[in-house]
């Protein structure tokens, strides 16, 4: 979802680099023409990020910088040369600013946050220089397929202290409707118990033509 | 089963606690969560601590306790409105608009800490309260000014959870049950979660005086919940294939009045079934099969005294899955058990049966992850009165996908829809509002209808 | 969901009152020997209501009056009394401290919402006499169950402007793997297209016991 | 073909529309979503007015234009970054923190407004501009002071839609493609949603120099998205059953250079499973027939030169359904247009086809709503290589579960997962956030996994 703007020979700008998951992807998507530089405030972050790249051969991609962002701007040296900025910053408001000045006319800033006042305050800020600001919350629900008809929808919850007594299976005498479908397929999803119930918001916006 | 032994229950101030009352034990904001019965001799041991229940005897639902150290050893001492308003206060101020602090230069290591667990213990001998033993680990950290508001918030409640355990009492209903069980147990209700037994419940149009025919393999949840809306009116049928009931043991878990649990029956669905012509000879004989089934169930419950008899565990109390622990006195007090758990569950009397052959049920609710949804409901729709609705909930949807086509094509209902119920929880919290992380992302699924009259099934008259 | 914690024979305040939908089923949960109290600032708002409740025979259980609850909060005759009090008002927070002397010790009270704003502000001033003070979203999804298998999955948008050109079936020749499970069931379910995505936000919270 | 055809498009700025180029024109803020190609002579009815495109010409993609009336009737002329300005920073002053006023006291009709129809266009034949007929409506408005900001903002913009509508010029991508087939069409790119879409990408691994196989059954969004992710490298293959490859007219809409082109390429399945020891002759045979085939389907894009001609509607301007048209010029310039579609979707060379058959595809994504995904999955999966990643999109979960249950039983993949994604949009505005009231509640289904060597199916070597 992030990255659905970010084509090959793109040149891009992140902050922060964090575990560089986001990275990666990016870099992927740019791949082979294009470039992404991304900054992280935290020296030894930035080292182990660029280290891993190195290791999964995108270090021709990817330029790893410590660099305070939200203090200090993105370097002016790609003023209105970049494609897209992705912002994962605790405040991001400081930061988009600059991003501003970096983005090429037409140019999408992405922000991720995990909170709404973030997007609150972020949203006021894009507001002046930005147009089109939409804000997404992206969930992946994931299904678990079971076969069987009316089997194991219980006990494996991983303890055995007494799930319900009742453990038989009973069936009414299946009548013989001629209507009827068949009762069951043999494969039957169901979601997942657990899920990742919110990861944060995803802000986009569109540098505004001058 | 006589209906007059120690009938006092409707004397009781529902708002308090009373001798031989059910209570849900929140300990630690939510980290464990414990069904018990208050009496004389029931213990609840925390961290590594024995200490008894008796203390929250004649307290309002609500109040909370605090682990201490009586001159008798551990006990509950009630927490008071002042003091808990200091700490949300403290809590709530912690929470600045925009952080300007983060962790940056903070390296967290074991060394911060200069209290050692023999200076604790020795704090403890001279008979340090928790919260003073928490402000003296506070004092001791090297790091503590360091952090910001957030993680000092995070550090003072770890050590408060540890040093002065809380426990929050709270009244048992269909909503804090079926919260308890989903959060650590929710195999044994079925996965049916809150939202999903609120839906049940209004879409089946649960109202005083409905006489409602369930079908409940959840553990008792959906009966107890029927029961708790009808208030000691119309009656909930809690019908069964086969000889023996299904348990429902989370009903003993509500603390119904006597008047309630009479409205709460069981009774096989072939009594339900036989000829509509009402041969009583046959009901009669079945009747006397199952008054000895249930009466042998009951000694079963009897001897467990609740329906999940979990011996208490030790837990870890920064444990983030929360526990659910059902316990028992140690010393049994018969008499108001008996007066709490003989009523719910009794056979329907014969007039009844017989009254709802000639009217049909008021409406239907399934719950039963073990049965198949179109065979069941084909069984039981004949039993409504037409324009009745139904529910069913299952946690697959395909089951309920192939029954809602066969009503269909069957002409039998109308109205039919299958939803599912999302339910998200947010932390509301200045600067840090957003959906909880975590969250239950199944809530199953409910197939909701109307009873019409169909050609191709028996009829009631 | 809201209704919840509503049994027979609580009184219960609501305010406003609206189209006196959610009043209908409190009113249906505290029956036979409950009492719902219900006020809306329209004048013209509550008289309809009251009619309504006199045509569906719910008159005997709620009592309908005209009162801006967030100017001058509810009827002093219910201090102490009340087991639950329901706010759907544009500025709940002003209703909240009233709402707080009406309730009973543990009693509970519950507020909805559309706007995140209305529940950080009622949040706030919820957390100096409430507490277990709970926010929820709750969402209703809907299926369409259709019989066949792979059929009819596209047009039926209701225009008939050329929907794909390509409308034949077709099939692969069904292999014999003998593990094989039988394709396809003849009732599918499958979300139906267009949901509510948002009706507001509940927020739960319990009187403090003094 | 012949592939030197004035290839000019690497010259194009990618950022700035050219004569020929496809555009996505939002009209009233996504009110009418149109896709067009801009040339001299094609034209746009907003309102019951004709309007050339011309002025579109030369600017940059993300520019904002607005319908006035020129000299030689209505024109779209662009609006100046100042104006636009003001006009936002309006809308963000109107919001105040906590409402104050509100619609208690209004009571609206339609004799607030004292300018009549008469007046309207009188003031138009004296050349007033869209925004001064705006104003002045709202000065001849007897309610407009007595409305909250909110109603005051929605009034002020009902106007200006209606007077002074206005054109955003957006580029066409995987993204703005798809999400405007999505709002009117969504049955012709079979529901896939944006972040479906994105997601089959992501698990498909699709990156540059990968060789993808895709079933394409939604209109070519699919192969588009590919093509569009690839740059210029690998391939996508795509691929069909029987004799006629699928609709692809999608890809057209995409401003591809003839490098992307190149690399989009048709294939009948019999083509890719043949005989593993590439007996050539086969190939060659069906290649022919193929050639003339797409060929012939060739011909029937040219006349129709774009996917969907739909003629041009006349729209609601209060619409709330949003429009989406597929105008096409009316003088056409077929040079320009020729050189833009004849390149996507030719056949695979012999080579290439069996380099296929060597290595296999780097990975396969399905959406193919009408075919069995069991089935097709069976078929396909031999020609991946293996350890690659495989991504199947269907409306419906029970197709997919079947599909999964019978890989894991044959031992053919890896890592199979069902997904189905959430979006939410939201609006963000001063005391007003909140998700959207109306959402799709429907992304698809996703099943996902890897390939890996099975004994019981035909393998690579």
């Amino acid at each position: 979802m992030k990255a659905v703007k970010v084509v090959p020979g793109c040149l891009v700008l992140e902050s922060g680099t964090g575990s560089g998951s986001l990275t990666t992807s990016l870099a992927r998507a740019v791949a082979p023409t294009g470039q992404v530089y991304t900054f992280d405030f935290h020296e030894q972050r930035a080292a182990s990020a660029r280290e891993d790249f190195e290791r999964t051969g995108l270090s021709s991609l990817v330029t790893v910088g410590v660099r305070d962002v939200q203090g200090e701007g993105f370097p002016e040296e790609f003023c209105g040369l970049v494609d897209s900025v992705f912002l994962d910053l605790p405040q991001p408001w400081l930061a988009i600013p600059s991003a501003g000045k970096m983005l090429k006319q037409d140019g999408i800033l992405c922000s991720f946050s995990p909170c709404i006042e973030q997007v609150q305050h972020s949203s006021e800020t894009l507001r002046s220089n930005f147009t089109d600001i939409r804000t997404f919350e992206v969930l992946l629900r994931t299904y678990e397929v079971r076969e069987g008809k009316m089997d194991s929808s219980q006990g494996d919850e991983g303890d055995s202290l007494g799930s319900l007594p009742c453990k038989r299976r009973q069936r009414l005498s299946e009548g013989s409707n001629q209507h009827e479908t068949s009762s069951s397929p043999t494969a039957m999803a169901k979601p997942s118990g657990e899920a990742r119930g919110h990861t944060g918001y995803l802000t986009f916006a569109r540098l505004k033509c001058f | 089963m006589s209906q007059n032994k120690l009938q006092k229950d409707s004397n009781h101030n529902p708002r308090v606690t009373w001798e031989g009352c059910s209570v849900l034990l929140d300990i630690n904001d939510g980290d464990r969560l414990v069904f018990a019965r208050l009496t004389a001799a029931s213990t609840l041991k925390i961290g590594n601590k024995n200490c008894s229940l008796q203390p929250l005897i004649g307290y309002p639902f609500g109040s909370l306790f605090q682990l201490e150290n009586g001159t008798k050893g551990p006990c509950l001492s009630r927490v008071l409105p002042a003091t808990e308003g200091n700490y949300l206060q403290e809590k709530v101020d912690f929470q600045i608009k925009d952080e300007s602090k983060d962790n940056r230069a903070l390296v967290d290591n074991n060394t911060a800490q200069s209290l050692t667990g023999e200076d604790i213990d020795e704090m403890r001998r001279q008979g340090a309260t928790g919260d003073e033993i928490v402000e003296a680990l506070i004092a001791n950290s090297a790091t503590f000014e360091k952090k910001t508001s957030f993680s000092q918030e995070k550090y003072k409640l770890k050590k408060q959870k540890k040093y002065a355990p809380r426990v929050l009492l709270r009244r048992p209903s269909a909503r804090s049950i079926s919260e308890a069980y989903f959060k650590k147990y929710p195999a044994r209700i079925g996965f049916l979660r809150v939202d999903s037994l609120s839906l049940l419940l209004s879409m089946a149009n649960v109202t005083a005086h409905s006489d409602v025919l369930v079908v409940d393999m959840v553990g008792g949840i959906l009966t107890g919940a029927v029961a708790e809306r009808l208030g000691g009116t119309g009656y909930v049928c809690n019908t069964y294939l086969g000889l023996d009931p299904y348990p429902m043991g989370i009903v003993r878990i509500f603390n119904f009045s006597n008047e309630i649990c009479k409205r709460i029956v069981q009774t096989p669905l072939t009594d339900l079934r036989s000829a509509q012509n009402g041969t009583s000879v046959q009901i009669g004989s079945r009747e006397d099969i199952c008054n000895i089934k249930s009466q042998s169930n009951e000694e079963i419950s009897s001897s467990n005294s609740l329906p999940h008899t979990v011996s208490m565990e030790e837990t870890a109390l920064s444990s983030e899955n929360g526990m659910l622990d059902l316990i028992t006195e140690t010393a049994a007090s018969p008499v108001i058990r008996a007066c709490k758990t003989t009523k719910a569950g009794e056979k329907a009397s014969k007039e009844t049966i017989n009254l709802w052959k000639e009217n049909g049920f008021s409406s239907l609710i399934i719950a039963a992850p073990d049965l198949d949804a179109w065979s069941t409901v084909k069984e039981l729709l004949p039993l409504l009165s037409f324009s009745a609705p139904f529910a069913i909930y299952h946690q697959y949807i395909q089951p309920l996908a192939t029954c809602m086509h066969n009503l269909q094509l069957g002409k039998m209902a109308i109205g039919l829809q299958i939803s599912e119920p999302w339910l998200r929880e947010y932390q509301v919290l200045p600067s840090r509002t957003h959906p909880h992380m975590q969250m239950s992302a199944f809530g199953g699924y409910i197939l909701s209808g109307t009873r019409i009259c169909s050609s191709d099934q028996p009829q009631l008259k």
